[in-house]
């Protein structure tokens, strides 16, 4: 199974920008199925980045963050070939970790 | 998918063909049990994320106010294609930013992403949110341990909570 | 309950006067021109929006409103079809269990030829689009066919659209009074009105792109196949030409054909014929 | 497009208000009769593959009123949908021809 996690991070000099795109329902727990019944609410709470065994960024997320959540940072301190490893976990328990290359 | 729930005669005969798309009366809804958990030892600010007023969800994640700045840019459309996907970003050039935070005012819960941001890190954050109907959204930078914001209206016909 | 639909009976009924009395021109035994109606079609939309370049029509809605395109290319930097196109160029590479793949299907390993879909077989004597070529390819090889609407489809047609990007649409009428007579069935198909609110595909997609009904904002007729499969933000995923087509129906309150329907295949070779010579641009993003 | 459909509002008012309810309570027959009626319009739109989404749902609602016994709502909702599918075959066939002043020349 393919990983949920996509990332691109780009090293420009001394900053690199990371852009990622997780596959995640982020179920608000208001909506409701084809039967009429809420859907329960499932997001993704946390999602981090490290960088040379440093948290370069955390997100906290709530409900409102889209289905298949996108965000998009820079941080300076890296350069290509260093490991930028991703993770996140969810309401429910479940998370799913990935490490990329800056390229 | 979404069932479509209480539009009136009247708004089915306006639609015209539009797309069945749930309009939510998010606003009304009672809010839901707390969910459980993921991690015990991280610092997610659960507390925040129950509030639904905008200066509820501040006090809860800050304990202080913001003052509006000029200093903090937030990019949004001015009417979202599609309540659920509104890509949303704001950058700042105050100095000792250690957070940037979300919210959208009349969404059922009002705090929508807080990103921490140790140093070394670019002030500057995209992400996609969903709105539930047309509202302010508020981007707050904390730096040097003040709160500074920055507000923009965006229009959103197609709500967000369909998916 | 009644009020509402007795309104609407009416609106029907008026519609349907307001059309006798402004006369439709009387059209004598028509010949049917592909050439002429192609050229005739692109001219329409070309002078209706000037300023919008010719291989920007693939761009639906997008090619329309400057807001809109802001937030198209925001989300065109990691765009939401990522996820589909991935699973389907895995999907596409996995072999059947006879140990043979899609390629062994297709002209040129599968590679590229999304331009040249659908194509109107003589043997069959009918049109055969994209999907309805790749569940033949897994049915001749011993394995089930994909739902035509969402999913594997929408991943298998994202990822050989992906492959197809950039070169033009490229649909032949080969000269068979059949083929012809799917490419007049699907323009009637196209121009009919249906539905309880009596509109036919022209009446959203030819008289009024780029406007808005409700929050949407309507694509042009003229490259609207192009960007297929499309990931659309309100179905919260992706969804192929035959979602579109269902979902275009149930919209005006028309009970859809079943997918892949007679009608549905013409209609896709009529409007994929029309766009001759402007790029794929597959998978797409949609409001 | 908006014009028109202003303009079939306001048409549509004295249909509407003619539509009263019948001063008699329907009883099973008047419904299976009228329910009858509204079947066979219906199929006759669905052979024409023209068929309405509302025909459909409201032929379902007639038949569900006439299981609780509410054989005036039934009767009305059975009405209602033979209104519906005749209007949906009207319109595929005068369409046979007036698609033609649509098209793109």
């Amino acid at each position: 199974m393919a990983s949920s996690i996509r990332v691109r991070a780009t090293a420009n000099g001394d900053i690199t920008e990371v852009q990622a795109l997780i596959q995640h329902p982020m179920d608000t727990g208001f909506v409701k199925d084809a039967k009429g019944e809420l859907i329960p609410a499932h997001y993704i709470q946390q999602l981090k980045f490290e960088c040379n065994g440093k948290d370069v960024f955390v997100a906290d997320w709530g409900t409102a963050v889209s289905k298949d959540p996108y965000v998009k940072f820079s941080f300076k301190g890296a350069k290509k070939g260093d490991d930028l490893k991703v993770s996140w976990t969810d309401n429910k328990g479940a998370s799913d970790t990935t490490t990329a290359k800056i390229s | 998918m979404t069932t479509l729930t209480g539009p009136s005669a009247t708004r089915r005969l306006i639609l015209q063909g539009a797309a069945s798309v749930a309009l939510l009366g998010l606003g009304n809804l009672p809010f839901g049990a707390a969910p459980a958990r993921a991690a015990a030892n991280d610092k997610y600010p659960e507390e925040a994320f129950k509030q639904k007023s905008e200066a509820d969800a501040i006090k809860a994640l800050y304990g202080k106010t913001a003052e509006p700045s000029d200093k903090v840019k937030l990019d949004a459309p001015e009417i979202a294609e599609n309540g659920g996907v509104v890509p949303i970003s704001v950058a700042t050039t105050l100095d000792k930013v250690t957070s940037i935070s979300f919210f959208v005012a009349e969404n059922p819960s009002a705090l929508a992403a807080s990103y921490r941001i140790p140093e070394g890190t670019i002030p500057a954050v995209a992400n996609r949110l969903k709105m539930a109907k047309t509202t302010n959204v508020v981007a707050i930078v904390e730096a040097d341990g003040k709160l500074y914001s920055a507000t923009k209206e965006v229009k959103v016909t197609v709500g967000g909570c369909g998916g | 309950m009644k009020a509402r639909t007795s309104i609407l009976l009416g609106s029907l009924s008026a519609a349907l006067v307001a059309l006798a009395l402004t006369s439709p021109r009387v059209v004598a035994a028509d010949k049917v021109d592909p050439v002429a109606d192609a050229k005739a079609f692109q001219n329409f939309f070309f002078q209706k929006f000037p300023t919008v370049k010719h291989e920007d029509f693939v761009n639906g809605p997008y090619s329309m409103n400057e807001d809109m395109k802001r937030q198209w290319q925001e989300k065109e930097e990691f765009p939401p079809y990522e996820f589909a196109l991935d699973a389907g160029k895995e999907m596409f590479a996995t072999p059947f269990k006879n140990g043979k793949t899609y390629a062994d299907c297709f002209p040129n390993g599968g590679i590229g030829i999304r331009q040249n879909y659908p194509y109107f077989d003589e043997k069959e004597g009918k049109v055969v689009t994209l999907e309805l070529a790749l569940n033949r390819c897994r049915e001749a090889n011993g394995e089930a066919p994909y739902s035509y609407v969402k999913d594997e489809m929408a991943s298998l047609t994202a990822y050989m659209a992906f492959t197809s990007r950039g070169k033009p649409m490229d649909i032949k009428i080969p000269d068979d009074p059949r083929a012809l007579a799917a490419f007049e069935n699907g323009k009637r198909y196209f121009y009919t009105r249906r539905g309880q609110l009596n509109f036919s595909c022209a009446s959203c997609h030819v008289q009024s792109p780029g406007e808005r009904i409700r929050a949407e904002i309507l694509a042009p007729a003229l490259g609207i196949l192009n960007a297929m499969p499309i990931y659309r933000s309100e179905w919260s995923g992706m969804g192929t030409t035959s979602r579109r087509f269902v979902t275009c129906n149930s919209q005006t309150r028309a009970v859809p054909l079943e997918p892949q329907a007679d009608e549905y295949r013409d209609v896709e070779y009529f409007l994929s014929y029309v766009a001759n010579g402007l790029p794929i641009s597959g998978p797409g993003a949609r409001p | 497009m908006k014009r028109s459909l202003a303009l079939a509002v306001v048409l549509a008012l004295p249909l509407a208000l003619s539509l009263a309810p019948a001063a008699r309570a329907a009883n099973e027959a008047d419904y299976k009769a009228a329910y009858a009626a509204a079947e066979a319009s219906s199929k006759e739109a669905a052979g024409m593959r023209n068929q309405w989404t509302v025909t459909v749902s409201t032929l379902a609602a007639a038949k569900k009123a006439a299981d609780g016994g509410d054989y005036d709502r039934a009767v009305a909702a059975a009405r209602e949908a033979e209104a519906l599918a005749k209007a949906s075959i009207f319109q595929a066939i005068s369409e046979k021809e007036a698609w033609k002043a649509m098209e793109i020349r």
